[in-house]
């Protein structure tokens, strides 16, 4: 259990505020900080991590205190054994992509999971290079693959998949989410990604200029009600087609665009760049098998 | 009344004699009115100095190579004049330690200070008194070298080395009167230290005030002052 | 030609310069990091050895160091460390006043390196040792080397500190730079030039391979 | 009109890569770069801005020849005068953010748009600061007014509104289409964001390990053939289960599982790991609106 | 005491620093840039001046000032310098003498800076130059500030070279340092301890506003 009461003073883009948070986060837990440029998002993550020093307030995590204003109770960063996918990477230049996985990885550690995680992140041979010479995706999961490498109990992730493709990002939301079930890891996120944040995580804080303005599933926070049903994908509405009677929407879902018919009150709702949730109950599709190569 | 700057003499005077110098360029200004500036140095940089043409009017070596030298390469006016023979002393500025030559065999003696035997005429005089009586090989891992008298001196005066040998004008100098003790050694056991001293060649020199100084120095006037410095002159 | 005096220099060069970096990594960090007030002044100071004139900054050391002193009876008494006149009082003396050459260039390096670059390494658990050792300095090479090179080659070239606290002793604190003065003060030019030739090649070839290596003309040598 | 006929060898995650690109942007286009990580989106755009020299081929813009590796001639950075948002940002650390534009603004240029530019990217106040103690969307929004302040012929857009949450960044969207309307600017954008490249661009790239694999209008590239109502998505088999009279298949489509019934015969022909094409004809989900807070 | 050695002193360490932040910056950017195969053999070249003994050093330029040579006379003929016994000679001198101490700090800051923002500027436009002092050089101040007060504390304190080139002459080139050996050589200790006070508290001073400054400990001054 992670209990932040913290209160910090930023420079915010309309003159001073006041970063002001209440939060409780459950052990193994996988939440997620959303909201605006500039809310706060940031630094609450490295506040937990020892890396800000709030003005005032309380940390404590699984009943140790981190950080007590009062008593004056500050662990060292070092201590906190976080794992922390920084904003702007902080990859050290000076050490190969292996190298900065080796240095992260705890004394001793097996190899076995930097070679897995140089394979999952489609870094393999990258592994020598110097950060560099790679590519702002490639570096993001260099940052990734070096945060998880710790095996840390709490992963801090600063918009780790920002700057990835449709197809790795999904690939690496899905072993975000399976390393969080399987080591029980307590992950907080900030990502701007509505779908992602749908898919990843238990529960979603909304930030706004320094403090918590909502807070809850991210289905219900998201839609406004939960939802049950079979199939559930979160998607961009593109384009609305008035027809006589009914609307057409143009939905982007992933990489593919999905025609939905909806009534011409449903449509009104919307605009092209909303973000939905499209869920159907009655779902009987075609399976056909995809030869390789 | 100041004198306007070209009439300055020039006066390039080797560390050890720059005590008498002052006294020497005072009482030379006094009668003539010519006022004149000391350049100190090493005998060594002063040499190299005047050969690339510094405007120095008259070299007051410590020795006479380095005059020969000059002169030798041109640089000088005449030949070389012996103005004074320097006399050797052993030195020490601490209390307990009455300087004497079988002083510098006992334990208490650490470091003996000399000048560079190599530049400096004191120090190959000093090495002259070790060796000739018989005790150079005992204090040899003693010896510490300055790379002139002067810094010899300052070995001696910080206490750094017990005792060391240095010139009597550097004891007897106004400076130096209540510091320490000093024997003066038997003038037999070393070659005398001719002193000598040239006029350089200039082109826009102010030659007729270095002659003027030249023939002062030898004077008997410059000869008492010298004297009363430790020198002995020629008689 | 006698080698003993180059032999001697490069053996003062090189421990001064191993030492110096030892002890002006943890100045340099501390200067680089702190907001003290008194961080200025300690800037400051840390320059103030190279505004007096070597022989004369010499002789105040000669004073200080020699046993008549409080602090060179102190030393000679109780740990038995006589400076003066001796190899560790060279060493001693160009520590002090080659300290800025040091200290200066890596505080400047160190404090040009990106924060977010140190704090993940924080976070990784390693302390902030590990940290200066294995992230930071990697990173300021060209200030070590700047460092490394202007302390070696300002020892080789010192002699007027050197001169005054060591007594040109031959074999113990007659460096080169001491010989080839006084072969110029002995108006020997041919041997001065000499020893000059000698010491000029050998420095230019050790840097010259410093940066050769350093520029990684020549490969896998240095990491 | 940009013609584009470059090659370079690169050091790609498999192994050396050759950049090999043969393309054409017609004057005020607006043009996008997608494809995955390292596939040399950033790299064209570098050799395009002359920060990268290309290793043979030529690259003419407007008539001009900019590059031309058999007559040697290369035009040299600063005549180039494009406008870029690097992916690193690159801010001048040492100039506040408002004399980071000042400093890109032509001499002599009214300092009208500085001020619109900082109104509109919501850097009012944090116009007095320097860059290190911004957030990342805040740095990121900076680096966009940068580039846009210069006025520039050519906008080359690496990512630039990747950091940013829905909100701004739809406003950005609608600014950057605005402007290149305006202006006329030819404009070429990498966005991973399909949303943003359907709405902004005109021609869309589709770069995969140094070599355009795909390229057309982003509706027809993007929704190809599925715009005919159906839903169809590529999964991967997990499960086979045998029931009485069908198979019942877990299939792992993105990061959901979907249960979708077969029947024996089908199910035979599949087994776990199998990648599947899921196609539904009757298809008739609900849409609910997701808030952006 | 006699103040003109004193003025001398700071307006030799002022004209030389000055003449020497501007002589050195191309010389170290070039290097910071530069990929030659002869890099390594400059770089190893600009801190050979430190090799050499001042005063031998010293006697070198000496000889190759003198009008007696093929070098001295050509300056002294074709462009009327004087360079011994004169204060130009004692800034060039000390030029070269503190060459490295300016030239390899501002290398090391200039090699550290980031590639893709002297991109942004070239993007924009800016000339290599325009880019090197609104862009590059703002960046590496700390690094600047190594360089000018490693030069500016060595003018001060050097005397070697200058009192082999300059001739010690009153007024003319007898910088403080020379007038402080001058008075220790003379063993009149109070008044080299005088002299060493002064120049040791002046240039302290000098320092400790120029750290200050730097710090912001003193806002608006130095931007
Ligand atoms: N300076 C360089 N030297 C050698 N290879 C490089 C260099 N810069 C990039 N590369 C490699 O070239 C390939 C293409 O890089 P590029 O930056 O163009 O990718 P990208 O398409 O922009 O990817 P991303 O979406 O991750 O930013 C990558 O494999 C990268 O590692
Ligand atoms: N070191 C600092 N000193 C003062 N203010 C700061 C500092 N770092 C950030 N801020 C300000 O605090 C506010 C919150 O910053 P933070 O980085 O937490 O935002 P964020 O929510 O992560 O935004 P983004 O999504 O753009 O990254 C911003 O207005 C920022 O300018
Ligand atoms: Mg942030
Ligand atoms: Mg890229």
């Amino acid at each position: 259990m992670i209990q932040i009461d913290l209160k910090k003073s930023l420079q915010g883009a309309n003159g001073a505020m006041q970063l002001d948070l209440n939060l409780e986060i459950a052990e193994g837990q996988f939440v997620t900080l959303y909201g605006p440029s500039g809310a706060g998002k940031t630094s609450t993550l490295r506040m937990i991590a020892g890396l800000m020093q709030p003005d005032s307030g309380k940390l404590s995590v699984g009943g140790a205190v981190w950080f007590d204003a009062e008593s004056g109770t500050n662990r060292s960063v070092q201590k906190r054994g976080v794992g922390y996918v920084f904003q702007d990477y902080a990859l050290f230049p000076h050490m190969t992509v292996l190298e900065n996985l080796n240095f992260a990885k705890a004394k001793g550690a097996s190899q076995t999971l930097v070679n897995q995680l140089l394979e999952l992140m489609e870094l393999g041979d990258l592994q020598h290079r110097k950060p560099e010479t790679l590519s702002g995706g490639q570096k993001q999961r260099v940052a990734l693959a070096r945060a998880v490498v710790q095996k840390p109990e709490i992963l801090l992730l600063d918009e780790p998949l920002s700057a990835l493709d449709a197809g790795i990002r999904h690939k690496l939301q899905g072993y975000l989410k399976r390393i969080h079930e399987e080591f029980k890891l307590t992950t907080i996120l900030i990502s701007h990604d509505v779908g992602e944040i749908v898919k990843l995580s238990d529960y979603v804080y909304h930030l706004e200029a320094g403090k918590v303005i909502a807070h809850g599933k991210p289905e219900t926070l998201f839609t406004g009600q939960s939802i049950s049903g079979k199939f559930k994908f979160t998607g961009e509405v593109l384009k609305l087609e008035q027809e006589e009677i009914l609307s057409v929407l143009s939905i982007l879902i992933h990489t593919q665009v999905v025609k939905v018919v909806v009534s011409h009150e449903e449509a009104e709702k919307l605009q092209p760049g909303d973000q939905v949730l499209v869920v159907s109950k009655a779902f009987n599709p075609l399976v056909y098998k995809l030869e390789n190569g | 009344a100041k004198k306007s700057k070209n009439q300055t003499l020039r006066l390039a005077t080797a560390a050890n004699m720059q005590f008498a110098m002052k006294a020497l360029a005072a009482d030379f200004e006094a009668r003539t009115g010519i006022v004149s500036d000391l350049v100190i140095s090493s005998s060594g940089k002063l040499t190299a100095q005047i050969k690339e043409g510094a405007p120095y009017d008259v070299f007051i070596s410590a020795d006479t190579a380095y005059p020969q030298a000059i002169y030798q390469a041109g640089y000088a006016l005449d030949k070389p004049k012996i103005y004074a023979y320097g006399k050797l002393v052993l030195w020490s500025c601490k209390a307990d330690k009455i300087p004497a030559l079988s002083t510098l065999l006992t334990d208490s003696v650490q470091h003996i200070a000399l000048a560079n035997p190599q530049t400096a005429p004191y120090g190959s005089a000093a090495i002259s008194v070790l060796k000739s009586s018989g005790i150079y090989e005992q204090v040899e891992a003693k010896l510490v070298y300055g790379e002139s008298i002067a810094q010899t001196n300052q070995f001696i005066t910080s206490g750094a080395a017990e005792m060391g040998f240095t010139a009597l004008a550097v004891v007897k100098s106004e400076a130096q009167h209540a510091q320490g003790k000093y024997l003066i050694l038997d003038e037999s056991l070393y070659e005398p230290i001719a002193q000598a001293a040239v006029v350089i060649k200039r082109k826009k020199g102010n030659t007729e005030a270095a002659r003027a100084f030249y023939t002062y120095l030898f004077s008997p006037e410059a000869q008492k002052i010298l004297k009363d410095f430790g020198y002995s002159v020629d008689e | 030609m006698n080698w003993e005096p180059l032999l001697l220099t490069f053996k003062l060069a090189l421990v001064t310069t191993l030492i110096l970096f030892v002890i002006a990594i943890p100045i340099a960090y501390k200067l680089s990091r702190s907001t003290s007030r008194i961080k200025p002044v300690v800037e400051a100071l840390v320059s103030m050895p190279l505004v007096l004139p070597p022989t004369v900054l010499g002789f105040y050391f000669l004073v200080a160091f020699s046993p008549n002193n409080a602090f060179g009876s102190w030393l000679s008494e109780w740990l038995g460390i006589k400076l003066i006149f001796s190899f560790p009082g060279l060493v001693v003396a160009s520590l002090i006043y080659s300290l800025p050459f040091m200290v200066h260039p890596i505080q400047a390096g160190l404090s040009g390196i990106s924060k977010s670059i140190t704090e993940a390494s924080y976070v990784m658990g390693k302390s902030k040792w590990e940290t200066l050792l294995r992230v930071q300095l990697p990173q300021i090479k060209p200030a070590l080397l700047t460092g490394v090179v202007l302390s070696f080659a300002h020892t080789v070239g010192e002699f007027g500190v050197v001169l005054m606290i060591g007594g040109n002793i031959p074999g113990k604190t007659k460096v080169a730079s001491i010989a080839i003065y006084d072969e110029v003060e002995a108006l020997n030019y041919d041997a001065a030039n000499a020893y000059s030739l000698v010491l000029f090649a050998i420095t230019f070839c050790i840097l010259l391979i410093v940066y050769l290596v350093n520029g990684k003309y020549l490969k896998g040598f240095w990491k």
